[in-house]
């Protein structure tokens, strides 16, 4: 455990940011925090959390893939990617930074896609223990502790100072870096910052939000559960809550032809949409419900059940904030026989 | 001396097929030049231009975009201009209202009978744009070389 | 398999058969000529071309072929449009290959098939029909009980005509879905036509076909005792990436080009019911 | 994909000399689709021609691009080639490398890269051209002539003659125009009552010739062969089939002090009038703003007098609904009406006036009985000075006039000259001249007769100024050739006024959709090969109101109007413009949109039974364009936000395309 | 209010009057409402509800609903009714299968407004006389409804009800000044530098989530130009800010003249865009060139883009530098 006074927070972010690019949450010009590159003069946000999630580092929105010349009838291929630098992110929450786990349970497996493998090592993840969890939050469900968070390094903020917690090498290998910075850290500091934190979390609306009703196993039962239809009827069918979730990954490829060859990039895509899986002969979910249905049934169940029974969602609340109908995750677990 | 590529502008002239494309025509028969960076695309009616086109222009590479069409009153369709006014007078005034410049777009009434006006607009046109520089603000980076 | 898994190879299509009226056969190889990657019988590769799609189709060559792949293709939609209309000599782009393959080295080794395809559906199996054949002695019996609406939309009719019905073991049943002159085949629906020649139970049943066709043949199946265990058939769902990852053809916790596209009908019992 | 056949044109030197049309055809084979790409002399000739149509059978082409000169000039051309081929004609596009390339570029360099691109946009359509099928339309076999002087008149008879029905709109009660105010005609001088009265009779008494005088054309719906026209018939306060035109009403009206227009408001005439003895219909007419019976209800000597009882003073104008299969517009001139010229003191003198007011002042049936009289004294004048291009020929910047040649009025000032002197040989008669312009047969012959024969000084210079002072107009002018100031004291001054189209030439072509230049001349096709046609189909041309014409020439153009209208009347069916809009039903709202902004009225909406998701249905209201009635102008495909209506030949994607291919960096 | 709406909803179901009832569902915090189809009387009784955070505009649900079966009720506050009466406009919408009742609004509040206070950890919130009092895990906060009502609602347009069959509640009345078009001159009043600097900064933190979009009841299209792969404009992502742009001037062009200004596009927009902002812009250019219109007001009138005057303002006497 190390311990960084808040004075010398500006020195830290500075000398991070000497070696490699620093991100972290900044106030926008509409005072929501997004994450900001680090510059001299900017200031880390005191939101609790970003309104976009942390995926988009390691799963931008868009990105190339490979470009083709096409003249007469040959096609020449070019692998376009640019080479990833290290980066740091600092000030992950615990959800955000559990969601890595699921995005690397997709992209890391067989067939390692490599576009993703290659910013997840180059990237070093900076958390910081909650301290003012919102009404939406509800990380505990699944498992997830939002005074513990896991990360390369973890930061708690103590009166005055930051205690920071490597978990890694590669956090080891950051605070080495910055050792002139940092003072030994008070681990009972720590503990009581966590104690309290734990104390909030027990009181939030939704603390006590189980998964009762979905996972492993379920998939017969809740498929053609009655309540799909009322649950899904005002979905609008737009991507704000797969675009703002962490845990979403979806993609599309597509093809952009700029007049002087093809580039192929692809792009968030959302299972809410309705041309999500339209093909050549069809349409395999031409209503909302089974749209809606598939979202949450594969992070609520088939998820779970690829996956020794981690759900594909981490509980951050943000599509509670940000569904333009206000409906959720947690409405669909609690009608599916969710308790709170 | 500075190694600087003289700019070029790239200009789109989108001409309704019976005023202003007969302009040009007459202008070309008249031997009334204008720079070979106007190039026309020829359409039934200034109505048939659609918004989308002109983006996609700038999109393209473009740095100036040009509607001409018959003069009010004097559409071949009756009242085809008179729409096409009021679509461009909104457009580019949202185009405004996002600060890309109002003097990238234009539109032009010329008659069939009007080639000495195409020739002009279009050397007028060339001037502006090239003043003004290549298109910045609603350039699509993927579409440059 | 390609280490960069979206980035396709360049085929070059070297012969372009006219199936039927709708379903053209591309033969693709390496620009330097050969095949441009090894692949097992069922599996999928996804054909693209730059600006236009990319679209997963079934390699219908057999894998005992060392010279080249082939791709049958209907023609619908953009990509299938544009593959429809090019030329010999046109390059495209290749990746894969994808998915499950029929159990042709274990499961399927000494059995009795039974292969029932209808219109375009004998693509993916004929790659089975044909391993079969270059491996004769690894397999028993093979029926091919294959359907289509006319005559003119029975792909690979040379093919079937001349050599897997002088193939030894094989029994090759066709038929089509009205009677039309010049033809004095069999005429009937495929379901009805397995039912009619009611198979032994021993067979090992691979399927594939328009839904409709599947879920009465099955069901036929069922009818005439045979266990679930014993069909296989393969799915055509569109898939993106071909990877597991795009998240398009997931059904329950399968991804159809990950986890399929072979399956076997007990397993698609496990799955909710949108495939 | 397209096989794309491109052919570049040289057209002799007028493009081959600017661009460099191998480096195009070379560049251009290398297109995607291209699977031929040559150069030649000709490509419009019968042997250019043969050559793209080898090369279609040859490389199966399915698509063609020529680079040449203007599609409005020969893309008809090569579609007809292209079709004599079995190539669908709407797979043919043309890049304009001649008007917008080669005549106006000097550079070869930077022409034979803008022909590229050129040559670029249009394979980029044409690998989007879809195969088009023209549709059919019927023809009534009926034309309308708007306008009765001699050109709608001879339009008329012509088509008339070939068995067609053609109806005449006349605005004024009678037909026969400025012709029928004229008293001579160049360079026979005969009289031009005599040759044009008989020609009214004819039109008159031809059973397929209806006329509506006094009438206007109210509004015009459709298109070529099947346009429907609204057509007000403006209350005169006669029923014309009962007048027999005896007269007697307009000599016992006792509201005498109506300014008479046929003579130029010379002299007056009764409220119930009829313009001239030859007219036709001889049909008296009520002048409404002078009737003391309309205006204030007492009166009524015409209806008491009329043994007929034609005076009907409770007729409302009425609209007649007829149908055509092209209509001719013949709508004619006026003189300029001098009053902007202070200078030449129009306004002032009443013994300066215009060419037309001195034809009334020397015609027999005038204000004078045919003895030239000043207006303002009714004496004989002894000294007359010409003006000539008064209102010609004018710099663009002067407001007051007109700036091309009126072309008639030196011929005719030429016959004043001559008829005065011939008639009143004390006169001297002086003409001042820009220019003297005769270009015309026996016209040379016949100015030079006035110069030589009857003694006409003939001027060089220009009128500075017209005063009158003690009863004699001061005409001071400047003699160019000598440079000398003249100073000449007048009897009259006669203005040989500007020809200016009809003012209502504009509402009727708003109405038919014709073009117009900004002289509001009526714009033909082609200024060489089509002059007689709109740009418009189903629009014809027919004298003055196409440009100034004497009167041979009006004939002339009358009888070639006439002649295409036979044409087009002659066929049963019409082949469409196939580039019309087209809407997606599956795409469409049927929010009203495209049908809000269509002029042709040409989308319909239903409500039809759509698939919807797992085996429902909904039922959707859609639009339909009716293909017969669409023009193809695209404005409803712009005010469709979901991009279901579409324009064949024009798309959205074939635009985007051409935009593509111009921008392409 | 809500139990006069209740009341009624009740009625009419019972009645048989309707078959549905489309309305407010309460959520789990007082502000996560959502739209809601209601079927039943329990239904009714147990999960609607209309409070001040009812902002959703819920007439774009009828293009669905008033083609099913039966007639549905609907509740429509002041600014709904002007969508609704646009979609009538439009044929998007039958008339003949809905009930529609008008309902008071003063305004809505906006959850992020709190949020903006710091106030988090929301359990509970009274409202009472204008004055709400937050409940929270870190204790309880009161504020005036006014600091917190929502922006569009600041400058509410109207507080009359264009369409109905009954009103609940007082009607009120079109708001002259309601200082709407301010942002809009302020915009209009910068240097093209400024609001180009402006726009980029709002418009580069779009998502295209398309949730401006699939809640505008003006966009119904049965499949949008961005999503049709045929329309050769479709995008899925907003790739870099020429996408951006393209994506929000052709959809604002395409809803010109027939946004009503509802200010859901604003409301929804996970980035907080004001998308309002172009849309506004329009309705303030047609109002200043074409005369006043409001489109929703009456479904009878020509829209402005449907129709034109002969001596129209001219493209190049729009916009452009300000002298």
């Amino acid at each position: 455990m190390k311990k960084l006074s808040l004075a010398k927070l500006n020195d830290f972010f500075a000398a991070v940011a000497a070696k490699e690019t620093l991100y972290l949450p900044v106030n926008n010009n509409v005072g929501k925090a997004e994450y900001k590159k680090w510059e001299s003069g900017v200031e880390m946000s005191s939101a609790l959390n970003t309104v976009r999630s942390a995926k988009d580092f390691f799963f931008p929105q868009t990105e190339n893939l490979m470009e083709f010349k096409m003249t007469g009838k040959s096609v020449e291929v070019f692998d376009t990617r640019e080479e990833c630098e290290d980066f740091v992110i600092f000030g992950v929450r615990a959800c955000d930074a559990a969601s890595f786990a699921i995005l690397d349970s997709v992209y890391l497996v067989d067939p390692v896609d490599s576009y993703y493998k290659s910013r997840r090592e180059h990237g070093t993840v900076v958390t910081m223990a909650c301290s003012k969890p919102a009404e939406t939050c509800f990380c505990g469900t699944f498992g997830i502790d939002a005074a513990n968070p896991a990360g390369d390094v973890t930061v708690w903020e103590v009166e005055g100072a930051y205690m920071l917690r490597a978990n890694t090498e590669k956090g080891e290998a950051l605070l080495a870096s910055v050792a002139d910075l940092l003072e030994d850290g008070c681990e009972k500091c720590v503990e009581e910052a966590q104690a309290k934190t734990r104390a909030i979390l027990a009181k939030l609306p939704l603390a006590g939000l189980t998964t009762e009703g979905v996972g492993v196993g379920k998939t017969k039962e809740l498929f053609d559960h009655p309540a799909w239809a009322s649950l899904s009827e005002s979905c609008l069918g737009c991507g704000t809550c797969t675009f703002v979730c962490p845990t979403c990954q979806c993609y599309d490829v597509r093809d952009f032809d700029t007049g002087n060859g093809i580039k192929r990039f692809r792009c968030w895509d959302s299972c809410m949409y309705s041309d999500f899986t339209k093909m050549a002969h069809g349409n395999s979910r031409n209503s909302q419900l089974e749209r809606f249905r598939q979202r949450f049934m594969h992070k609520l169940v088939y998820y779970p059940d690829r996956n020794d029974g981690t759900f594909g969602c981490v509980g951050c609340g943000r599509c509670l904030a940000r569904c333009p109908i206000s409906m959720n995750i947690v409405k669909v677990m609690k009608t599916l026989g969710g308790k709170n | 001396m500075q190694d600087v590529k003289e700019f070029r502008p790239k200009i789109v002239a989108f001409c309704c097929n019976w005023c202003s494309y007969a302009g040009a025509d007459l202008a070309g028969s008249a031997r009334l030049s204008y720079p070979a960076d106007v190039k026309i695309i020829r359409v039934p009616c200034s109505c048939r231009v659609n918004p989308m086109f002109i983006l996609r222009a700038f999109q393209r590479g473009a740095d100036g975009v040009i509607m001409a069409g018959c003069h009010p009153g004097d559409c071949h369709y009756t009242s085809g201009n008179y729409f096409a006014r009021r679509r461009m007078t909104l457009l580019f005034s949202m185009l405004d209202y996002l600060g890309i410049e109002r003097e990238r777009t234009r539109v032009e009434w010329i008659s069939a009978a009007e080639g000495a006006k195409f020739s002009k607009t279009m050397n007028e046109f060339v001037d502006t744009i090239t003043a003004l520089g290549e298109n910045k603000r609603l350039e699509d980076l993927r579409c440059k070389k | 398999m390609n280490t960069e898994t979206l980035i396709p190879y360049v085929g070059v299509v070297t012969e372009i058969t006219q199936q039927t009226p709708d379903v053209k056969t591309f033969r693709v190889e390496a620009p330097g000529g050969g095949k441009l990657f090894e692949h097992k019988p069922g599996q999928c590769a996804m054909l693209s071309v730059p600006g236009i799609s990319e679209a997963m189709i079934s390699i219908t060559s057999s894998p005992t072929n060392t010279e080249y792949m082939e791709f049958s293709v209907k023609k619908c939609g953009c990509l299938t449009e544009w593959l429809h209309a090019m030329e010999v000599g046109q390059m495209i782009t290749v990746r894969g290959p994808y998915g499950r393959h029929f159990p042709v080295y274990d499961e399927l080794l000494g059995k009795n098939l039974m292969i029932v395809a209808g219109g375009i559906g004998l693509a993916p199996v004929r790659s089975v029909i044909n391993y079969v054949r270059d491996n004769r002695d690894k397999f028993g019996t093979v029926d091919i009980v294959y359907g289509s609406r006319s005559k003119d939309d029975l792909v690979y009719y040379d093919e079937i005509v001349n050599e897997w019905m002088n193939t030894p073991g094989f029994n090759v049943h066709l038929t089509i879905d009205n009677p039309q002159e010049g033809w004095d085949g069999h005429v009937g629906f495929v379901p009805n036509y397995v039912k009619e020649l009611n198979p032994d139970l021993d067979k090992t049943v691979l399927m594939c076909g328009p839904p409709i066709m599947i879920k009465f043949t099955l069901g036929g199946l069922m009818e005439l005792g045979f266990k679930k265990e014993q069909v296989y058939t393969t799915m055509e769902l569109r898939m993106k990436c071909g990877i597991g990852k795009c998240g398009r053809c997931n059904i329950g916790n399968k991804y159809v080009c990950k986890d399929g596209p072979v399956f076997r009908f007990d397993e698609l019992d496990e799955l909710p019911n949108e495939y | 994909m397209q096989r794309i056949g491109v052919f570049i044109c040289h057209c002799g030197t007028n493009i081959a000399a600017t661009v460099d049309v191998k480096a195009v055809a070379e560049a251009l084979s290398h297109e995607p689709g291209v699977v031929f790409s040559t150069d030649y002399q000709y490509m419009c000739s019968e042997s250019g021609q043969t050559l793209m149509r080898e090369a279609i059978r040859e490389h199966k082409l399915t698509g063609v691009v020529v680079c040449s000169c203007s599609p409005r000039m020969h893309e008809a051309t090569f579609r007809k080639a292209a079709e004599k081929e079995g190539l669908n004609p709407y797979m043919v596009e043309i890049a304009n490398i001649r008007e917008q390339v080669s005549w106006i570029h000097k550079d070869m360099k930077e022409a034979t890269e803008k022909a590229v691109i050129l040559g670029r946009a249009a394979i980029a359509k044409v690998h989007l051209n879809k195969p088009l099928k023209a549709g059919e339309s019927p023809v009534t076999k009926r034309a309308l002539v708007i306008g009765g002087g001699i050109a709608g008149i001879q339009t008329a008879l012509d088509i008339a003659e070939a068995g067609f029905e053609v109806d005449i709109v006349e605005k004024e009660p009678t037909i026969g125009g400025k012709m029928a105010q004229i008293d001579k005609t160049f360079p026979t001088l005969d009289c031009a009552a005599y040759i044009l009265t008989p020609k009214m009779v004819d039109v008159a008494q031809n059973e397929k010739i209806k006329i509506f005088s006094y009438s206007e054309v109210e509004a015009v719906k459709g298109f070529v062969g099947n346009f429907k026209v609204s057509i007000r018939k403006k209350a005169r306060y006669v029923i014309e089939d009962k007048c027999t035109g005896c007269g007697l009403c307009t000599e016992k009206c006792p509201q005498k002090k109506v300014p008479n227009p046929f003579n130029m408001n010379l002299d007056t005439r009764r409220a119930i009038y009829i313009p001239f003895a030859q007219a036709v219909p001889k049909v008296a007419a009520i002048d409404a703003d002078y009737c003391t019976m309309l205006k204030t209800g007492k009166c009524g000597v015409c209806s008491k007098i009329c043994a007929a009882g034609a005076i009907d003073y409770q007729q409302k104008d009425e609209i007649v609904e007829r149908e055509y299969g092209a209509i001719v517009a013949a709508t004619g001139f006026n003189p300029l009406k001098p009053d902007k010229y202070n200078e030449y003191g129009y306004s002032t003198c009443p013994d300066v006036v215009t060419s037309l007011e001195l034809e009334r002042l020397m015609n027999a049936a005038g204000p004078t009985a045919g003895t030239l009289l000043r207006p303002s004294d009714k004496t004989h004048p002894h000294t007359l000075v010409f003006v000539q291009c008064v209102g010609s020929r004018c710099d663009a910047e002067n407001e007051k006039g007109k700036p091309y040649c009126s072309k008639i009025c030196c011929m005719y000032t030429a016959k004043h000259a001559m008829l005065i002197r011939e008639k009143y040989p004390d006169t001297e008669v002086y003409v001042f001249y820009i220019d003297v312009r005769t270009p015309g047969k026996n016209f040379d012959e016949f100015y030079r007769r006035a110069v030589e024969q009857y003694g006409v000084h003939y001027i060089k210079g220009q009128v500075g100024k017209v005063v009158e002072e003690n009863g004699k107009l001061k005409v001071q002018a400047s003699d160019l050739l000598s440079g000398e100031q003249l100073h000449i004291d007048a009897d009259m001054v006669v203005l040989a006024t500007a020809v200016e189209p009809d003012k209502s030439a504009r509402g009727i072509a708003t109405m038919l959709t014709a073009s117009m230049d900004t002289n509001d001349f009526f714009t033909e096709a082609h200024a060489k090969l089509r002059p007689v046609e709109s740009p418009t189909a189903g629009i014809f041309l027919s004298g003055v109101c196409q440009g100034p014409k004497d009167i041979p020439e009006t004939v002339s153009q009358a009888s070639a109007a006439a002649a295409k209208v036979i044409g087009l009347l002659a066929k049963d069916k019409l082949t469409c413009n196939p580039c019309v809009a087209n809407s997606d039903e599956m795409l469409c709202n049927g929010c009203s949109s495209c049908e809000k902004v269509c002029p042709y009225g040409a989308i319909t909406y239903s409500d039809k039974e759509f698939r919807g998701p797992n085996r429902t249905t909904l039922i959707r209201r859609v639009a339909s364009v009716n293909e017969a009635v669409c023009q193809g102008c695209g404005a409803c495909t712009v005010a469709c936000p979901s991009g279901a209506m579409d324009l064949k030949g024009f798309s959205n994607r074939q635009i985007m395309a051409e935009v593509d291919a111009i921008c392409k960096m | 209010m809500q139990k006069m709406m209740e009341k009624r909803a009740l009625e009419l179901l019972g009645d048989g009057t309707v078959n549905r009832v489309l309305g407010w569902s309460a959520g789990d915090f007082i502000y996560d409402v959502t739209p809601a189809v209601f079927k039943t009387a329990e239904e009714v009784q147990d999960k609607f509800l209309y409070n001040d955070f009812c902002g959703a505009n819920l007439s774009k649900y009828l293009v669905k609903e008033s083609r099913k079966e039966g007639k549905i009720l609907v509740f429509l506050k002041p600014c709904d009714t002007y969508s609704f009466n646009q979609l009538i406009a439009e044929h998007r919408i039958i008339r003949e299968n809905i009930y529609a009742i008008g309902v008071e609004c003063f305004g809505k509040a906006d959850e992020e407004k709190l949020r903006a206070k710091g106030i988090t950890g929301i359990t509970g919130i009274e409202m009472k006389d204008g004055t709400y009092t937050v409940h929270t895990v870190y204790g309880d906060e009161t504020v005036k409804a006014y600091e917190v009502m929502a922006d569009r609602c600041l400058s509410c347009k109207s507080k009359k009800h264009v369409a109905y069959d009954e009103l609940l509640g007082s009607e009120g009345e079109v708001v002259e000044d309601c200082n709407r078009f301010d942002m809009v001159e302020k915009l209009e009043a910068m240097t093209p530098d400024e609001r180009y600097e402006f726009w980029r900064g709002e418009l580069s933190r779009c998502i295209r989530c398309n949730a401006c979009r699939n809640i505008c009841p003006a966009c119904t299209c049965e499949q949008c130009v961005f999503d049709n792969p045929n329309s050769g404009v479709s995008q899925k992502a907003a790739v870099n800010s020429f996408e951006e742009n393209m994506f929000h001037i052709i959809r604002a062009f395409h809803v010109a003249g027939r946004c009503t200004d509802c200010g859901e596009c604003s409301r929804v927009c996970p980035q907080h865009i004001p998308l309002h902002l172009l849309n506004r812009k329009f309705i303030k250019d047609v109002n200043t060139f074409y005369g006043e219109y409001q489109a929703g007001e009456n479904p009878e009138a020509k829209p402005p883009l449907g129709k034109y005057e002969k001596n129209d303002i001219e493209p190049g006497e729009a916009g452009g530098a300000k002298a």
